[in-house]
């Protein structure tokens, strides 16, 4: 569009970069990037960033396709078909973790893995087995392709099928439907789990950062900001504002993520954890 | 010869006038000619894509109740089976269009044969207001309340089409209403006159004159009713469940073609199969609502008679 | 327009059998009035015309008659029928509209077929039977002198007609209904010589076994077939009286001059 | 006394189902306002909104939805009259008309994500406008035609055609009997046409997610020239429309306060368009009264 | 209804100017034959009747000389208009309705104001001089025998008007254009005497400069304003002469049937 750079002259810059940057995909990671974006231009007022939501899918085709200057995304773009990984820089900007949850009145609050896994894959459906009410399971999945179901699966099914069941497309309304549906599980990124859900522990460990960080935890993912080729002059500029102590120390933990800084492990595309 | 005479043979501000009209109006016929041509191609090239790329059978697609485009059965063949979406789809919408048309039309009625003047004006604004509810309201709505209330009586998770059913109810409510008032008022007064002075009552006059005169507009209030609840998903996707089994009754859950297009398409990528399997939902639901048109239109024609003037 | 003095009246008291009459007629469309103080009474089986200039409230007072201004005007007054007053709240409305028919000024048939025009208010009214219907249809038809023209083609849409043959069914549709009373309003007014006579004829026949009011602004046509007629000017009734001493010997001036009016 | 007492009946269940219809619009509305408009106050409807902690307002998109009306509306409204004139004037009765009437309707019952992706594809990626308040009112504008046309060629048909031949025989053009005499006519049943298509633009939000955008930087309310980034005018800047803002609140916000302003934008909304509706109506009459000085 | 030999025809040749003929003009409505072969001529400044039974194709005929059947029928055949063939496809229509104005059965004012019912039309043929305007509409008006009624309420809705009034204010709307042919179709019938008789006047004074065809089923209208009547039957001309000729000795049996059943 033609009217991109003609306005800004009258604002005091730091900064000769000049440039639009759009960043798509992953609505999990919008707020954070559009936060951070907003701060960014106070200081590079030349510079224009427009965050949009989409999906994780939509980030990378995009991005891949070079329609966007960022395609965000919640999974590795190896684990995405139709990909090529290999056109593509990861900057991994921020750690969410993800929990199983629970209606309250389910009356189970630690289950094991493989307690996690049948019940995901159909198996045990009620939740007496587990040592609560006598209460029907009702599974509400993610959207198939999401990136929180994906690192949930991996983590947690092993390679087997999830049962089919209901599936929600977004965080919120998870969050909704198991707080209101009796006997109800699903899971959610930290961010979004309140009072109104029980979020489980495994095998005894609870869902917190600090398990996360040292992989105590095991259900856990990075936000990735891919670029097609290393980044170039504004783009550059603003995703290593991304990584900068700026937004690692604050907003990053204000949206409920942690920081890369603060983890003591790494993963790589294909699950592999290895100390950093 | 004479001034009149050359002025008969030339053109005039009229003729200039009656060209430039016609060129606007065939020009923005064309335009969403163009615009409708240009959407049925993107919609058909990419929702055949699926079966002139990626192979799957057709056939496969409308009769299998297995949707998982990722994944391949033990067979080797992508499961895209498209039947239980197609079923809960026309359930929802004709029970939705059932459920309303009664109501909307009855309310119609009112507001333009039994209500006095102020009645009407009070209902009219209330009724265009609800059209303006976003679907996520709905949505929500459906979910504190509906999906519950459904629970409560029926048991199960309340969600399933019995509540999508009745949030389509409310959401179409106000489009076939106004859209069936608006068709009844274009019925003429003379022919309430002509009825009256024969010493029908009200309701034979409703009923045998009015209705049957307005038929075709009211015809065309139910399909875009119909068609209202056919394009929606986000209220839907909320109540439905999403699950992607065949429907066994009600209050199981399901899942709509509009429901799981809109759930997944972010989360997939551009000219892979999981993306062109979606976009073969919507082709068939254009499909779909391709039918209902053509059925209504049939259903319409037959109910008019010939040869009016 | 001239001046006259409205005070003056003249009307005839009837002798003879009443079918229907009205006392103190008022009609007001919102605050403005149509009708003032109609007193009149129709004898029983006679045909009598209304007339007036344009706007004098013929058509205003006629529709009062079988209450088809409910809603549109505000009437107050007695209209007695059968003893009983039919302006009153608690009356049956469509049994008054049964017996009292009516046929109006521009043709309005249904969007039906001719045959269904006919039938449709009579199966309403529990007429079920076929040969009934088809009776009723083939007389109707041929006393609005229709028959010949749509014998053979019943089931094309009324609104296929010519102004005149649409009229000619209205009055069909209205005639089939066997009514008491048949109020016309300027029934003839898009018809041509042919059909009006014919017209005429059918109303004197129908006047042995029917009561008639007629609206007019035919001079020749309610000289020809009325029996009694009224002088409508300006919303007041001015006189009223058997159609020969009206049409040649008025008592009041207003009268003559617009009788004269349309000889002069 | 059958009849009569069928329509005795039938007056009953008509009461009956407008009852029913009246309860369920007034609880609708009322659950609606009852939960937003305590928390609607001034400061909500003037400061912007919040990613991540709570107190923030709808400004921003609330502006957006009016603007985004406008612009849909101004792109929309003279194609539809276009269209609607063809079909009750000019078009025979043949399949092609068929066939563009029901292509037309066709074009109505698609979900909205369709639009939106296609929207997007073409508008935003191809055509390059970039995720725009124009995007959005472009995307838009194919809901809306075939509504306003179907609804504006129902209008012009109910028009008698005394009134045509009335114009014709004056040695009218057809153009100016249709736009000047069966128009102004047809006004009050196109208001209706226009207030709902209003409504849908208010209340969409699957279609704008990919068009205008999920986003709305802060703008320069002083700033009145449309062609400068910060204006608030620029129709080329991203635009979260209130719909849109509800959806984002309830599906992936992390606000605090996330349901406190679902609600209370969700009765701004209904406000809103209550204003708009009455407004529409009210002027509509006027122009009516005036173009055809009804009394 | 008899039957005639329609082969059988009188067609008087008119001696003087003549401002409008046709030559074999033939309607078709789909399939149906509505106009078989007529050829007239009218004479300039002069009446002429088309009389003739409902459905006869009077109004069929009459909408053909301005072109109004333009879309709705197929015409064939010449009309000769200032030596030009105006039923070409070639010709300029709105010119054609510029200059041969028609005035309908039923009245069909525009929803707009009396004023601008009048001068729209003008408006748009680019007179925007105010003052001529305004003497158009008060001349207009009161030839058409409506000034003294609406003089004070010239921007009250033509729709208020009664029926008469407004087909009044149709034949003002029309005379405004200053036409040079006005073409009525049964202007009058549903006008009272005294209008009927205003505007009968008024065409009277028009024919000095107008020349006036118009169809009547009101056979004392045709013989007291017209110079020359067209009798039509079933789609034919019948007769064609002088109205005296006509109307005193009608040279074929059909037309002296007609004319007689009026006054039989
Ligand atoms: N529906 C109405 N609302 C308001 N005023 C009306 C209505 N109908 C008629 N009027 C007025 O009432 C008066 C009487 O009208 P009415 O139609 O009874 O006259 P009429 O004698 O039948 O005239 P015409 O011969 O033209 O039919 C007129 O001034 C007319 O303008
Ligand atoms: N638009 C039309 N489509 C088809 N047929 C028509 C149409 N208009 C008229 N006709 C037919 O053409 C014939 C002549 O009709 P026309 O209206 O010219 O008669 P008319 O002499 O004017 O009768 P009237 O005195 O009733 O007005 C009739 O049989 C009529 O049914
Ligand atoms: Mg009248
Ligand atoms: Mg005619
Ligand atoms: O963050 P998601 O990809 O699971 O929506």
């Amino acid at each position: 569009t033609g009217c991109s750079n003609s306005s800004t002259a009258s604002k005091s810059s730091s900064s000769d970069i000049s440039g639009k940057i759009t960043a798509v995909g992953s609505t999990a990671l919008q707020p954070l990037v559009e936060k951070a974006a907003g701060d960014f231009q106070k200081d590079n007022s030349k510079i224009n960033i427009t965050v949009q939501g989409g999906g994780s899918g939509t980030g990378l085709s995009q991005v891949q396709d070079g329609s966007v200057k960022i395609g965000n995304s919640d999974i590795f773009a190896e684990q995405k078909d139709g990909i090529d990984a290999k056109k593509l820089v990861d900057h991994k900007v921020a750690v969410v973790g993800m929990a199983p949850v629970v209606n309250k009145d389910a009356g189970v609050k630690n289950v094991t893995m493989d307690q996690l896994k049948q019940i995901f894959t159909g198996k045990i459906t009620n939740w007496k087995d587990l040592g609560g009410k006598d209460e029907k399971i009702t599974v509400v999945n993610r959207a198939e392709g999401s990136g929180t179901r994906a690192t949930f699966e991996a983590a947690v099914l092993n390679g087997e099928k999830a049962v089919k069941s209901q599936e929600q497309d977004s965080n919120g309304t998870v969050q909704k439907i198991v707080s209101t549906t009796p006997g109800a599980i699903s899971y959610l990124a930290f961010s979004y789990i309140n009072d109104k859900v029980e979020a489980l522990s495994i095998d005894d460990v609870k869902p917190t950062d600090d398990n996360v960080s040292d992989n105590k935890w095991k259900i856990w993912s990075y936000e990735h900001m891919y670029t097609k080729g290393n980044p170039k002059d504004a783009t550059e500029k603003f995703i290593k504002y991304m990584k900068s102590d700026d937004v690692q120390k604050k907003l990053v933990k204000d949206m409920g993520y942690i920081s890369t800084n603060d983890m003591k492990v790494q993963k790589d595309a294909k699950g592999t954890v290895t100390d950093k | 010869m004479d001034d009149i005479q050359t002025r008969l043979q030339k053109s005039s501000r009229a003729t200039r006038q009656d060209y430039f009209g016609k060129v606007i109006c065939y020009s923005c016929i064309g335009l969403i000619i163009l615009l409708v041509a240009c959407i049925l191609y993107f919609i058909a090239s990419k929702g055949l894509a699926t079966f002139t790329q990626n192979g799957v059978k057709f056939w496969n697609f409308l009769t299998q109740s297995d949707w998982k485009p990722g994944d391949v059965d033990k067979y080797g063949n992508p499961q895209v089976g498209a039947l239980p979406m197609i079923v809960t789809s026309f359930s929802v919408t004709i029970l939705a269009a059932l459920l309303a048309t009664p109501f909307a039309i009855g309310a119609a009625i009112f507001m333009t044969e039994i209500a006095n003047k102020k009645g009407a004006k009070f209902l009219q604004p209330v009724i265009e207001l609800l059209v303006g509810i976003p679907s996520v309201v709905y949505g929500f709505i459906g979910l504190s309340l509906i999906v519950p209330f459904i629970r409560g009586i029926f048991g199960g998770t309340g969600f399933g089409i019995l509540s999508g059913t009745l949030v389509l109810f409310v959401m179409v409510l106000p489009t076939i209403t106004s859209l069936s008032v608006d068709s009844l008022k274009s019925v003429p007064m003379h022919y309430r006159q002509a009825s009256l002075a024969l010493g029908a009552t009200r309701w034979q006059t409703i009923y045998k004159v009015i209705l049957k005169a307005a038929a075709p507009g009211l015809l065309t209030a139910v399909i875009f009713g119909m068609a209202r609840a056919f394009g929606e998903a986000l209220a839907v996707q909320m109540v439905i469940g999403n699950a992607v089994l065949m429907p066994k009754n009600l209050i199981s859950p399901a899942s709509t073609l509009t429901s799981k297009l809109t759930t997944e398409i972010g989360n997939t990528v551009m000219g892979t199969l999981p993306n062109n399997a979606l976009w073969s939902l919507a082709l068939v639901l254009l499909f779909m609502s391709l039918l209902f048109n053509l059925i209504v239109r049939f259903i319409g024609r037959r109910g008019n008679i010939k040869n009016e003037r | 327009m001239k001046t006259y003095d409205f005070s003056q009246q003249y009307i005839n008291k009837i002798e003879q059998e009443v079918a229907l009459s009205t006392n103190n007629v008022q009609v007001h469309y919102g605050k403005s009035h149509a009708i003032f103080d109609a007193s009149l009474s129709f004898p029983r089986f006679q045909i009598t015309s209304l007339i007036g200039a344009s706007g004098s409230g013929k058509s205003t007072y006629l529709r009062c008659l079988n209450r088809m201004n409910d809603k549109i005007a505000q009437v107050d007054g007695e209209i007695i029928y059968r003893n009983t007053d039919i302006n009153s709240k608690k009356i049956n409305v469509y049994e008054v509209r049964r017996h009292i028919g009516m046929v109006f000024q521009r043709p309005n048939p249904f969007a039906k077929s001719i045959k269904e025009n006919i039938q449709f208010a009579l199966k309403n009214n529990g007429i079920n039977d076929k040969n009934e219907l088809q009776k009723r249809l083939e007389t109707s038809l041929k006393d609005a002198a229709l028959w010949d023209e749509v014998k053979d083609d019943l089931d094309k849409s009324a609104l296929a007609l010519s102004g005149g043959q649409q009229q000619r069914l209205c009055i069909a549709r209205s005639i089939a209904m066997h009514p008491d009373i048949l109020l016309l309003d300027e029934p003839a007014s898009a018809l041509d010589p042919i059909s009006t006579s014919k017209i005429e004829e059918t109303l004197k026949l129908l006047s042995k076994n029917y009561t008639i009011i007629i609206v007019t602004h035919n001079m020749q046509q309610a000289s020809r077939i009325s029996d009694y007629t009224a002088f409508f000017h300006m919303g007041h009734v001015i006189e009223y009286n058997k159609t020969k001493n009206i049409f040649t010997a008025p008592e009041i001036k207003a009268t003559e001059d617009y009788i004269s009016g349309d000889f002069g | 006394m059958n009849a009569k007492k069928s329509d005795k009946i039938a007056t009953g269940i008509i009461y009956g189902l407008v009852g029913i219809v009246v309860a369920i619009l007034i609880s609708l509305l009322g659950y609606i306002l009852y939960n937003g408009v305590p928390d609607v106050n001034w400061h909500f409807l003037t400061s912007e909104a919040q990613s991540f902690s709570a107190g923030g307002g709808v400004r921003d998109q609330l502006f957006n939805s009016l603007y985004l009306l406008v612009l849909a509306l101004i792109i929309s409204l003279p194609i539809a009259l276009g269209a609607g004139i063809y079909l009750s004037e000019y078009a025979k009765d043949n399949w092609v008309n068929d066939v563009i009437r029901t292509s037309i309707e066709v074009l109505s019952s698609l979900p909205s994500v369709v639009v939106g992706l296609f929207g997007y594809l073409l508008l935003v990626i191809q055509l390059n406008l970039g995720f725009s308040i124009m995007a959005g009112a472009i995307a838009l504008t194919f809901f809306n035609l075939p509504l306003l046309t179907r609804n504006i060629e129902e209008s012009l048909s109910s028009v008698p055609d005394l009134q045509r031949e009335a114009g014709t025989s004056l040695g009218l053009s057809g153009w100016k009997t249709i736009t000047k005499i069966i128009l102004p006519m047809a006004l009050p049943g196109i208001l209706t046409g226009l207030i709902l298509c209003s409504g849908r633009i208010f209340g969409e939000a699957a279609a704008l997610i990919y068009t205008a955008g999920q986003s709305a930087p802060s703008v320069d309310y002083a700033n009145w020239n449309p062609f400068t980034e910060t204006s608030f005018l620029n129709p080329m800047r991203p635009a979260e429309t209130l719909a849109v803002h509800i959806w984002k609140v309830n599906t992936e916000s992390v606000t605090p306060d996330a349901s406190v302003i679902s609600s209370a934008s969700s009765a701004v909304l209904i406000i809103v368009i209550l204003i708009f509706n009455l407004g529409a109506r009210y002027l509509g009459n006027k122009l009516f009264k005036k173009m055809t000085a009804a009394k």
